[in-house]
């Protein structure tokens, strides 16, 4: 329940390291140094930037509609905030308990479109107007691909809860109080015909992922749903810096302007915790227990030890962070796509794909009673 | 339908690589290019890590004929006024001084004797053409290395090389006078005696103007021997006196730009000028190859201000 | 936990401003808020019967039913608005006189 | 229990204020906001009311389905042209009028009625416990099997509302 003491600061944290991060990933990308003057490598720079945009000026353009245009940096960042409420944390820490987790993730995806649009409307400006609908059209339509590949992963786990879900992508599947019909043995790869028991081995071979060997596509769909959920390149269409300036929040500064790009990357590390707990097995450890060599038992405390949540914690955060690196080696890696093109990979590419997996993933349930 | 897995296939195959091209260049950011200037062998060796360098604090050599900032060693100089002339974008302003003898010689042996009041290059109009280089008779001006030399005002783009202090522009200008006024004692010597001439402007009563007036006359009467008489020498001395006490006046209130009242002429008297100097008294033993020319721009602004 | 009259209290005030928007309110799609409101209403009433049988949970079925229902209709009356706002370029809803075309 | 008791009145007053302020803006765009607002505090009354998935169906379908909507309902009915987007008023007395009778006439009724008295309520208050993680599996069992055909028919009116809005509101084909 006390996760968002947790996650506030961290968020904040997270964020300074994250643009430090994404600035050096550029940097080693295209050749360059990147930040070298601010303190040692220019670690310090991000916190400078900080410095200097919370003692920038709060402008309001004068045509701006005041209200919407004020509200709207609260509204995200609110918005992308409480998502962090129902994640789980380590094994024996976690958000809130609501057995609507996965769902209640969705809906706030789909909240953070009503932010986009009272910052787009509310700037009164061209460029504002069209980043926003575009953020719009662009959100609204990832978000069936999201959910349909989400949903997979929710057949397969047979519950929304993401506690559930990572309980049982681990070797402490029955240390969970689960609900009747509920899975509480692995096999390799699901199949339970194929008759070798994966619960005791747990690591990387109980993660959702491998449990399900289809998932890996579907894990790749969600991340594909997920960049342009956060308005990553390449589907950064609705800030757009070369045709749009800087597409909804191009009117803001000062603190605002950082409070959105707050909301953008704690949004980065929202999907990204979403992903791992989905498919890359929560907060188990990757490694698998061997014969004697009990490498996941060692790697992960028992739930509710000292040692299950540093383990858990850790294992969960790094798993975390290393997507967040990800996208952000895919953002500088691809061209941003055009609209039509945008458009033509959600609906004709990744939602059809995405509805196979979710038959196929029912016919793997079915193997795998 | 074939072309739809065609665009899938194509689409997975060109995301792969080019994750793989960027990923390449993540690991290779761990070595980074040394400053090492194109004369080194091993320059193209190295293909892959970071090409940039940290400026400020690396940078690459630069040739040793390399052609940026420029530099007057001012004690070569002889204030011959070219590179003034060349310069396509007007960055040298040069105040040159008549000094009354040779003042000295450059290291080449040219003698020097003209005194820099003012040699100033303006590296923020300079559009780094090196023409002034090239017509510099004793190259004393030269195109340095130094490339970075950015500034917050744009007025310090502006370099000075003359190391004459105001006290001593004041002193040599006033030498300069003196022998004016001594020539102009002359001449007004050999008017008395000479058939009369017009001579425009002559007879304006203002004290402090009138010997550079005067000057001209002087240098009209070309194949006149010089024959100082008593009481024309008496008389310049007395506006020698005038005169110094309007050019002390003069010098407090705008040290730099004032004394050039003295050398205010008009376009067409600049060849005058040189025939004059041709006659000059002065001993020239090696006379510079190009004749100073004393001023070029100022004397306009004056001619306005007189008026 | 909270008497059930209170949810239906809560429920009636919106049902009235529901009402009251859809009355007085001109533009077209202000009226539509008015009835989204309206159905929130009777949603609500439905949730609140609902809590007093855990098991069966018809009324939170119903609800469920009634907000697919809500989205579907909001989708075609916000197609009809655009509609009639391209053929009497207008989208307040007493300028437009005549439905024939 | 007082602190949910408090929680739940705040909702509902920021459910009922944000429905007034509906009532009384004159700019469409902050209806349609406010109308969020609305939709939100009903939605956390859902979860009061034991029923957690309705409440964020509710927020996924209201908030990020219809609202958006409207807000781009709002905005292509409008000229883009600076000035505000307001709505004007009419049968002012007649709206109040019906809707404030329509108000005490439910209450009355309700509290007349007195529906915490009803013998079913009676008996499902005694055997309610609180919110237990089993209602998605409850609805999710009721809509494979008792309400197979609603859920079917709404998926066939959504099909059906999706091709119908997508048609009526597509530009007029040039012949």
């Amino acid at each position: 329940m006390t996760t968002f003491l947790f996650f506030l600061p961290f968020l904040l944290v997270y964020t300074v390291f994250a643009v430090y991060a994404e600035r050096k990933v550029s940097a080693f990308i295209q050749d360059r140094l990147g930040p070298m003057e601010a303190g040692y490598y220019g670690i310090a720079q991000t916190v400078a930037d900080l410095l200097k945009l919370l003692q920038k000026e709060d402008i309001v353009p004068a045509a701006a509609d005041r209200k919407l245009f004020l509200a709207a940096p609260i509204v995200i960042f609110t918005v992308v905030f409480a998502g962090f409420a129902v994640l789980p944390l380590t094994s024996g820490y976690a958000g809130s308990t609501a057995e609507v987790g996965v769902f209640y993730l969705l809906a706030i995806i789909s909240l953070d479109v009503i932010g986009i649009l009272m910052a787009g409307w509310g700037s009164n400006s061209k460029y504002a107007l069209f980043g926003a609908l575009r953020a719009v059209a662009q959100i609204i339509s990832y978000e069936i691909p999201l959910g349909l590949s989400i949903l997979c992963v929710v057949m397969i786990s047979q519950t929304l809860d993401l506690q559930e879900i990572s309980f049982q992508q681990g070797i402490w599947i029955h240390d969970k109080p689960t609900y009747p019909g509920l899975l509480q043995e692995n096999y390799l790869f699901g199949l339970k015909a194929l008759g070798i028991e994966t619960t005791h081995i747990g690591g990387i071979l109980t993660w959702n992922i491998f449990r399900m060997p289809l998932f890996f596509i579907a894990f790749i769909i969600f991340f594909i749903a997920s960049l342009a959920e956060c308005n990553r390149a390449p589907f950064d269409l609705p800030e757009a810096e070369s045709e749009l300036i800087g597409g909804f929040h191009t009117e803001y500064s000062g603190f605002r302007w950082a409070l959105i790009m707050l909301s953008e990357y704690g949004m980065m590390l929202l999907v990204s915790f979403l992903g791992a707990i989905l498919f890359l097995g929560s907060w188990n450890t990757p490694l698998p227990n061997m014969g004697v060599v009990k490498l996941a038992e060692w790697t992960s405390g028992s739930p509710g030890s000292v040692a299950g949540h540093l383990w858990g914690g850790f294992w969960l955060i790094s798993k975390a962070l290393i997507l967040v690196l990800v996208q952000m080696w895919i953002r500088w890696t691809y061209p941003r796509l055009r609209v039509d093109q945008l458009m033509a990979l959600c609906w004709k590419y990744l939602i059809p794909a995405s509805l196979i997996l979710l038959l196929l993933s029912g016919v793997w349930r079915l193997l795998m009673i | 339908m074939n072309t739809y897995w065609l665009n899938i296939k194509y689409a997975v195959s060109s995301l792969y690589t080019g994750l793989k091209l960027s990923f390449r260049h993540i690991l290779e950011a761990n070595e980074s290019r040394k400053p090492i200037g194109m004369a080194d062998t091993t320059y193209f060796q190295q293909q892959t890590g970071i090409v940039t360098l940290q400026y400020p604090h690396q940078s690459i050599a630069v040739p040793d004929n390399g052609r940026y900032r420029l530099h007057n060693e001012i004690d070569d100089c002889i204030v011959c006024d070219k590179c003034a002339k060349i310069c396509p974008v007007n960055c040298i302003e040069i105040e040159p001084i008549r000094a009354v003898e040779e003042i000295g010689k450059t290291s080449d042996g040219t003698s020097k004797r003209i005194y820099a009041a003012k040699f100033d290059i303006d590296m923020g109009k300079c559009c780094f053409c090196g023409l002034c280089t090239t017509v510099c008779p004793t190259e004393c001006l030269t195109m340095t290395k130094a490339y970075d030399f950015s500034e917050y005002d744009v007025a310090d783009h502006n370099y000075a090389f003359a190391e004459m202090t105001p006290l001593e522009i004041l002193e040599k200008k006033q030498k300069l006078e003196v022998f004016a006024r001594e020539k102009e004692a002359k001449a007004a010597a050999l008017k008395a005696n000479a058939p009369k001439e017009d001579t425009p402007g002559a007879g304006i009563p203002k004290p402090s103007f009138k010997p550079k007036l005067n000057v001209r006359p002087v240098a009209k009467p070309l194949n006149i021997e010089e024959k100082p008489a008593d009481d024309a020498k008496a008389m310049a001395l007395e506006i020698m006196r005038k005169k110094n006490d309007a050019a002390n006046r003069s010098a407090q209130a705008k040290p730099v730009f004032r004394p050039l009242i003295k050398s205010t002429e008009t376009p067409p008297s600049i060849d005058q000028e040189e025939k004059k100097e041709e006659k000059d008294p002065v001993p020239a033993p090696s006379k510079p190859i190009f004749r100073p020319r004393p001023m070029m721009k100022k004397p306009k602004d004056e001619g306005e201000a007189e008026k | 936990m909270i008497p059930i009259a209170h949810y239906l209290f809560l429920s009636a005030a919106l049902f009235g401003i529901g009402l009251v928007i859809i009355i007085t309110k001109k533009n077209a799609i202000v009226v539509l808020m008015g009835i989204e409101l309206i159905l929130n209403a009777a949603n609500l009433n439905l949730i609140a019967f609902s809590q007093y049988d855990p098991t069966l949970i018809q009324g939170q079925s119903f609800a469920l039913f009634v907000i697919i229902i809500a989205a579907a209709e909001a989708a075609v009356a916000l197609a009809i608005i655009l509609k009639v706002y391209h053929f009497y370029n207008t989208s307040v809803l007493h300028e437009v006189h005549n439905l024939g075309d | 229990m007082i602190f949910q008791q408090v929680v739940f009145y705040c909702f509902a007053a920021t459910a009922i204020i944000s429905a007034l302020a509906i009532l009384t803006t004159r700019n469409v765009l902050y209806a349609a906001f406010l109308l969020m607002i609305t939709f939100l505090s009903i939605a956390a009354i859902y979860v009061f009311a034991a029923a957690e998935f309705i409440a964020i169906a509710q927020i996924m379908v209201y908030v990020g389905g219809i609202l958006v909507l409207m807000v781009f309902g709002v905005m292509l009915t409008n000229r883009i042209s600076g000035a505000a987007v307001t709505t004007g008023n009419h049968h002012r007395f007649w709206g109040l009028f019906i809707g404030i009778s329509f108000f005490t006439l439910i209450c009355t009724v309700i509290i007349k009625a007195n529906f915490g008295q009803l013998p079913w309520i009676m008996s499902g208050r005694e055997t309610y416990t609180a919110p237990v993680g089993t209602a998605i599996n409850n609805i999710g069992i009721k809509l494979m099997t008792d309400f197979i055909l609603p859920f079917e028919i709404a998926a066939i009116i959504l099909l059906l509302a999706l091709l119908g809005a997508a048609f009526v509101a597509r530009k007029p084909q040039k012949n």
